[in-house]
């Protein structure tokens, strides 16, 4: 065993105060090319307006510094390309750096969204082959670029449901979601109006279909479910579900996170799914640089077409593409200008070096979770036996005897060189560890996370403390959150002058 | 793959180690006949090389070699190669919202310095971590006025950016929202009478833009008076952000809602940019998004968290203040690198030279016989202009030329059609300045 | 923590102490202790109505928030202020220095319904067994 | 094992089998201030001790470990309290015939000494102690058991203690006696008639990581070497060998059994040494126990762990561990070759920054920087379900 562990990291601890503690007036890192043109004179040029200082506090600095600021912050971050970063429904998988180059080429970085369309058929052509690839690997008729990540892309997705259901005289009052569900379903439905009712998942984690069927009235406007589940387990009723619902004329929706489980290997559409918001950023690899920009496109059956958020891609004769800015029964828009283009480009990037091979992909992916799986079964408890897919669920049940709970073990990973995994989701499952290893990890890689977690575990059988503890290697120990929401300090302000202290 | 770390005997020995014969048996709790037999038809596998090609022959598709005069909420601005060595760093690009503060914090500091710089711009208390752009900026601090005063009315000026009235509408639509719009005066700003026409103790926010969709700057104390006076909220939308380089804050709005795409994001077709929502410190527990807050850890040392975190949708699930939970943290650090960068001079001589630029382009173009200005307020670096014929025509001659002319005003304000709104910035050279006026004056001598 | 006699308790872990037509009302100790630290207490403003059984604020931990729901009906005559800047106090001293609102009772129906102190204590070890079964 | 600390203030002392030790030719030093076997070169010295107790079975002499039996005076339970009062692991857990891991701590939360408490019957308690630590042992309990109602005797002169270790230790034993041992679980003990002294303690015990057990016999030397001779006799057909204290060390040193004055001392406390599971916090006051609580809030500073030698070069005790950077981080507390791994093996303090597995250390050897790594622990597990109790 100890041979195999060889990974053990140690965040750098570098101390580096704030960009603004270094401040000094007169140094500069950044200047412009001469003007060009007669100065004008702000002061007369825009009257009242005319803000004659600097703005107040705005640092001062050197490119040198501003380098190493930054690169010394960046430091003390984890991430993909540093090792496994095994975050339950987050889907950190490998960002390909091609993606990156090809969104900085001249010509598509550059391009102005209200530059004139027959200069941009370079951007919309990107944009349709995206649309083709992502309906394909769906199974779905129609689909929107627009949304500008997962969250927009779930409320796009339930106004489109609403608009349809409004067309047939009755928007409804209810959106079902299972109490496996993101906290952004429920947040999302009430943003479109709908009334939230939770469903029960049953006893190995899966929608309570008989419980559904009583469930389902002319209320229900749709169905959100998460496909695999946030258990890492298939709907295995899926088309049953589907059937539910369209027999008393409800949609269903379904949470797009988990499609790395499926890409290549089934499609929603073909399930029975009517709509679904896919996040680029997860699947499509583009990269989450420390919590966006995503992009959230959402591909939907025929009926919902019609409704789509303008502006709409369409072909028009020979060949020439073009964005439509009105359709009458559109919900309108949902984000200024096209889309997040630059995040759109990249997940083409991602799909054209897979091509067909994106199965591939997938079955690394679920191979690696269920190795995982193999490995840590039993060390920890497994609250959900059924098979897993991209993603398996562990609980802190075994650990929890010592004192030790999920967050504890989460931790103490950080000092064995791994991101935790996600802690204390999906609700249903109490002290869970959701582990997605995705397929961007070696078996090597995976062997080094089994046994970290194994080492872990023998800790926390026998030294709880140094569980407890965790993490011992970064350059904060645990912070005091407490402090920080009861009084929160959200901003640099400079120390206030002695002088002023004394009155 | 070049993307996959296995080889087919690793998978072999991983698929003995579960215990499944074949890769299928993974997969066995997908009903057989759902389970797709052909491969997709998508195109690729590419080599890397073939990517590359791919993207260049679309780029050659699109507007290489032209200049352009436009801007309208996007705007091309100097950016240093420092901001994307910085931001394509892995430790910043690949990793995820920093929920795990002690291997988050680069991220989490970046984030409290980006907060503190907004709040400096804005002349505001408090600014969150990011939204989507400024479109969703603008409709989450209508979002965010709803709750704070308990009223569904909501004034927002035409001459705010069109798209963003868009997008506030469609979010409306089933939230109850109740939206008017206030026309414009014959200087291009806020109709001041006809908003305390409309102002009455139902309404929750008053929403300006400035300098707004024409390049006008509001006068914001009357604008807050009114507004204040009813109990509504000020709203004040920033398109430009570089215009905070020269002009004053708008320190007299509740909320500020801020499209931070010219803090050095690239145009890029229309995103990803970045939004920011400031305001008093009061309102923090109103508002949207994520947050960063200073603390300390059990040793005492400095370090940052993600605060507040009950008005977040993973917390209060239905009850949350938004749905948003990825946000745009790149662009964020981007205009966090690129704002440092410029300091307190660098955005001043930014701004100074796009006010001049702007000022000698009006000149040139009144040179233009027939060429005559629509509005007269003060203006930063765009203004509308009147043409004697139509734009798309005047347009249509430039282009002929390599030159991508102002944006025509005629689809999202009828009554403008012959009107156009020229953006130039610091990136535009005097010579093509004139390039464009010469052009404009040959392209109106033209007979139709 | 001893839980007050003079105290009636809901099952949500609300008490209310009764004085004429006047009753102060604020969460149990097992109800802090449940939350954690607390960070924020949302309190209605004096002159609001609050209805048994309906929310009447919110009690936020780092990471949850919970519903206080009313024991009684009635309109509120003070709030709790010293809360804002010290929440921790809800912590410390539940049943005292950190009761939440007072109010004048509309109707002192259904208080006498409410649990006693012991029957609240033995309420909350019922519900610790099954929590920990 | 050599142990300067004792200089010759008075004579060596002596247990019963001294004389036989020395007739076996046995290489005899002065431990904590007794002259004890260290190997015996005839049976084939300290590796070949060593690989008898992991293959087969050895017999050590252990008489000079310490006793003191506590019992209760007229109010019932007063030992139980006496003990928990003095003892950091929950004796109210034991039953009658059982024993536990336990030690004595200071008011400051670190060790007085480890002990192992038998519970003899319903009100009466033997806790096996150090011999380094004798007196000072015997009279902390004195000291520190006055207030309750409870009879404290120290018994350490009136056995004369065998270990006979390794996994045939079993069957050698029960040639020797009536009890049926096969009953006896780890940790447990009876009393039986061994080589024919009736009533005789036979207890699970041991501090080698192998099976075995401890019998405490009269401490004459003529009883005393009869009992040895059975022993040897008995387990002649399992080859097996007399053991000093060399191999005793490097049997608990691979299983990771703590050893006063080394892992364990007056300097450090008890979630240092990682024996947070025999620590029973919840049971209610005892001395130590505030500190500790106020340690746990403090957090550990450092943190005891296995090294494994990467280069060559043997880790031994007091010497430096360093990091990457050269500064010195940590101390090693006990090292040795390990016969059973053939490779070199530590135990060391280090902040608990560096105590994930995996974690590359370096070991002042003289002027050297050996390289080392921290590997799981205990280093050596013998393939059994009930372990026995080890400094995790």
């Amino acid at each position: 065993m100890n041979e195999k562990i060889k990974k053990a990291s140690r965040h750098v601890s570098q101390s580096e105060g704030l960009i603004f503690e270094k401040s000094s007036p007169g140094k500069r890192a950044f200047e412009l090319p001469p003007l060009d043109v007669p100065k004008a004179e702000p002061a007369k040029a825009l009257a009242a307006h005319h803000r004659s200082e600097g703005v107040e506090g705005f640092p001062e600095v050197s490119e040198i510094e501003v380098i190493r600021h930054f690169t010394r912050l960046s430091t003390w971050n984890h991430a993909i390309d540093l090792g496994m970063y095994p975050l339950g429904s987050c889907t950190m998988k490998y960002n390909p750096r091609v993606n990156e180059f090809v969104a900085r080429l001249e010509g598509i970085a550059t391009e102005h969204p209200y530059q004139p369309q027959e200069l941009s058929q370079g951007c919309l052509r990107i944009l349709r082959l995206l649309e083709k690839s992502l309906l394909e690997i769906t199974g779905m008729d129609a689909i929107t670029l627009q949304p500008a990540a997962g969250a927009q892309g779930e409320l796009t997705g339930l106004l489109l449901i609403r608009a349809y259901l409004q067309k047939q005289g009755n928007p409804r009052k209810k959106v079902l979601i299972p109490d496996s569900a993101h906290g952004t379903n429920p947040a999302t439905a009430v943003i479109a109006g709908y009334e939230v009712e939770n469903i029960k998942s049953e006893s190995h984690g899966q929608v309570d279909v008989e419980g559904l069927r009583r469930l389902v009235t002319e209320d229900v406007a749709a169905l959100m479910i998460t496909n695999p589940s946030t258990l890492g387990i298939f709907e295995q009723r899926l088309p049953e579900i589907a059937q539910i619902l369209h027999a008393k004329g409800a949609v269903l929706y379904m949470d797009g996170a988990n499609l790395n489980a499926l890409a290549g290997i089934t499609r929603p559409g073909d399930l029975g799914v009517d709509v679904m918001h896919l996040n680029l950023h997860k699947t499509f690899s583009t990269p989450h640089g420390g919590g966006g920009p995503g992009a959230g496109p959402v591909a939907m059956k025929k009926i919902l077409e019609p409704f789509r958020p303008v502006p709409i891609l369409v072909e028009k004769e020979n060949g020439r593409l073009a964005l439509e800015p009105v359709r009458p029964d559109s919900i309108g828009r949902v984000k200024a200008f096209s889309s997040n283009f630059g995040v759109l480009v990249r997940a083409l990037a991602y799909i054209l070096a897979y091509g067909p091979g994106v199965r591939q992909a997938t079955e690394d992916a679920v191979l690696n979770a269920n190795y995982i799986r193999r490995h840590l079964e039993g060390v920890y408890e497994l609250p959900y036996p059924l098979p897993s897919m991209h993603e398996v669920v562990f609980s802190d049940a075994i650990q929890k005897k010592n004192g030790v709970n999920t967050m504890d073990i989460a931790k103490r990973l950080i000092d064995y060189g791994f991101h935790p995994y996600t802690t204390a989701f999906p609700l249903i499952v109490p002290g869970a560890l959701m582990i997605e290893p995705t397929e961007s990890e070696s078996r090597e890689e995976c062997d080094l996370f089994i046994d970290a977690m194994k080492a872990i575990a023998e800790e926390a059988a026998t030294q709880p403390e140094i569980v407890k503890t965790a993490p011992h290697t970064t350059r904060v120990r645990r912070l005091d959150e407490v402090g920080a929401a009861r009084k929160p300090v959200l901003r640099w302000k400079p120390a206030a002058p002695k002088s002023t202290a004394a009155d | 793959m070049r993307y996959l770390p296995k080889s087919p005997v690793e998978r072999q020995e991983m698929l003995a180690a579960i215990g499944a014969k074949s890769i299928d048996e993974l997969f066995s709790s997908i009903p057989e006949k759902y389970r797709l037999r052909a491969p997709l038809k998508i195109p690729g596998p590419y080599s890397e090389a073939e990517v590359i090609q791919y993207f260049k022959e679309r780029a050659a598709e699109n507007a290489i070699g032209y200049t352009s005069f436009l801007g309208a909420g996007v705007y091309n601005h100097l950016r240093s190669v420092v901001t994307d060595t910085i931001i394509q760093r892995g430790e910043f690009l690949t990793s995820y919202t920093p929920y795990q503060a002690e291997i988050s914090q680069g991220t989490l500091q970046a984030i409290f310095e980006f907060q503190t710089l907004m709040c400096q711009l804005t002349g505001q208390d408090v600014a969150n971590a990011s939204m989507y752009d400024g479109s969703t900026a603008t409709t989450e601090a209508v979002l965010m006025a709803e709750r704070l005063t308990g009223r569904q009315r909501v004034l927002i000026a035409r001459s705010v950016h069109p798209e963003y009235r868009d997008v506030l509408k469609t979010y409306a639509k089933n939230s109850g929202l109740r939206i008017e719009e206030i026309p414009f005066t014959a200087s291009g700003t806020v109709d001041t009478k006809a908003l305390q026409g409309a102002l009455k103790d139902d309404v929750a926010a008053v929403v300006v833009q400035s300098p707004n969709f024409f390049g006008a700057i509001e006068s914001y104390a009357p604008l807050a008076e009114a507004a204040h006076s009813v109990g509504a909220m000020f709203v004040v939308a920033i398109a430009e952000g570089v215009s905070l380089g020269l002009l004053k804050p708008p320190t007299e709005a509740d909320i500020v809602a801020m499209e931070a795409q010219s803090f050095g994001l690239p145009p890029s077709y229309g995103g990803p940019f970045a939004g920011v929502i400031a305001a008093r410190e009061k309102y923090v527990r109103q508002m949207p998004g994520r947050l960063a807050g200073q603390t300390t850890d059990s040793e005492g040392k400095r370090g940052f968290v993600l605060t507040l975190a009950t008005r977040e949708q993973h917390i209060r699930r239905e009850k949350a203040t938004s749905n948003i939970c990825t946000n745009q943290a790149l662009c964020a650090l981007a205009a966090t690198v690129h704002l440092t960068l410029l300091g307190k001079e660098g955005l001043r001589e930014m701004a100074q030279q796009n006010l001049a630029k702007a000022q000698f382009t009006l000149a040139e173009m009144l040179r233009i016989p027939g060429v005559r200005r629509t509005f007269d307020a003060p203006f930063f670096n765009e203004f509308t202009v009147e043409f004697p014929r139509s734009v798309k025509i005047v347009n249509s001659h430039l282009l002929r030329e390599k030159i991508i002319g102002p944006l025509a005003l005629g689809t999202p304000y009828p009554e403008l059609t012959k009107h156009a709104l020229v953006c130039v910035t610091e990136t535009t050279p005097r010579a093509e300045i004139e390039r464009f006026a010469s052009a404009v004056k040959r392209a109106l001598e033209q007979p139709i | 923590m001893a839980y007050p006699k003079s105290f009636r308790y809901t099952k949500e872990h609300e008490w209310i102490e009764v004085k004429g037509d006047l009753a102060t009302i604020g969460i149990t100790d097992h109800a802090q202790h449940e939350l954690g630290d607390v960070v924020f207490v949302e309190l209605p403003k004096p002159g609001a109505k609050i209805e048994a059984g309906k929310s009447f604020g919110t009690v936020e931990s780092v990471k949850a928030v919970s519903e206080i729901y009313a024991p009684a009906s009635g309109e509120v005559i003070e709030a709790n202020g010293e809360l804002q800047n010290k929440p921790e106090t809800i912590n410390s001293d539940p049943h005292g220095a950190a009761w939440l609102i007072k109010v004048r009772l509309t109707s002192a129906a259904g208080i006498s319904d409410l649990m006693d102190a012991s029957a609240y204590e033995a309420y909350i070890a019922e519900k610790g067994k099954e929590t920990s079964a | 094992m050599e142990s300067s600390t004792t200089s010759q203030i008075r004579a060596l002392r002596k247990t019963a089998l001294n004389a036989l030790h020395r007739h076996l030719g046995a290489k005899m030093v002065n431990f904590g201030g007794w002259d004890m076997p260290v190997e015996y070169p005839s049976s084939g010295g300290l590796i070949a001790e060593h690989k008898a107790v992991r293959g087969s079975v050895g017999v050590f002499d252990v008489s000079h470990m310490g006793d003191i039996r506590i019992h209760s005076g007229k109010k019932p339970g007063g030992a139980l309290e006496a003990v928990q009062h003095i003892a950091m692991n929950d004796a109210s857990k034991l039953a009658i015939g059982q024993a536990q891991y336990s030690a004595m701590l200071y008011p400051d939360g670190t060790f007085v000494d480890d002990v192992i408490v038998h519970r003899l019957g319903e009100d009466d308690y033997l806790l096996v102690i150090n011999a380094g630590t004798r007196e000072k042992d015997i009279n902390w309990v004195r000291e520190n058991t006055k207030g309750f109602d409870c009879v404290v005797e120290e018994l350490s002169d009136a056995y004369t203690q065998l270990a006979i270790q390794g996994p045939r230790a079993a069957e050698v034993v029960q040639k020797l006696t009536d009890a049926d041992l096969s009953g006896i679980k780890n940790y447990w003990f009876t009393h039986g008639t061994v080589c024919g002294l009736k009533n005789t303690l036979i207890a699970r015990t041991g501090y080698t990581g192998e099976d075995g057990f401890e019998i405490y016999v009269p401490s004459d030397v003529a009883t005393s070497e009869k009992v040895w001779n059975q022993v040897m006799e008995a387990g002649r057909g399992f080859g097996i060998i007399p053991c000093g204290l060399g191999a005793r060390n490097t049997l608990r040193l691979e299983s990771k059994m703590a050893l006063y004055g080394h892992e364990i001392s007056d300097k450090i406390n008890v979630w240092e040494a990682g024996l947070d599971r025999y620590c029973k916090m919840e049971k209610g006051d005892f001395i130590g126990r505030v500190a500790l609580e106020r340690a746990k809030a403090a957090g550990l500073t450092r943190t005891l762990v296995g090294i494994e030698m990467i280069d060559r070069g043997i880790a031994r005790d007091e010497y430096c561990c360093c990091n990457e950077a050269g500064e010195r981080i940590g101390v090693v507390t006990s090292g040795s070759p390990s016969p059973t791994l053939s490779k070199n093996i530590a135990l060391a303090y280090v902040p608990p920054a560096y105590s994930a597995l995996g974690t590359i250390l370096y070991v002042e050897i003289r002027t050297q920087k050996c390289k080392a790594q921290v590997v799981p622990t205990p280093f050596y597990k013998r393939q059994k379900k009930a372990a026995a109790p080890q400094v995790a």
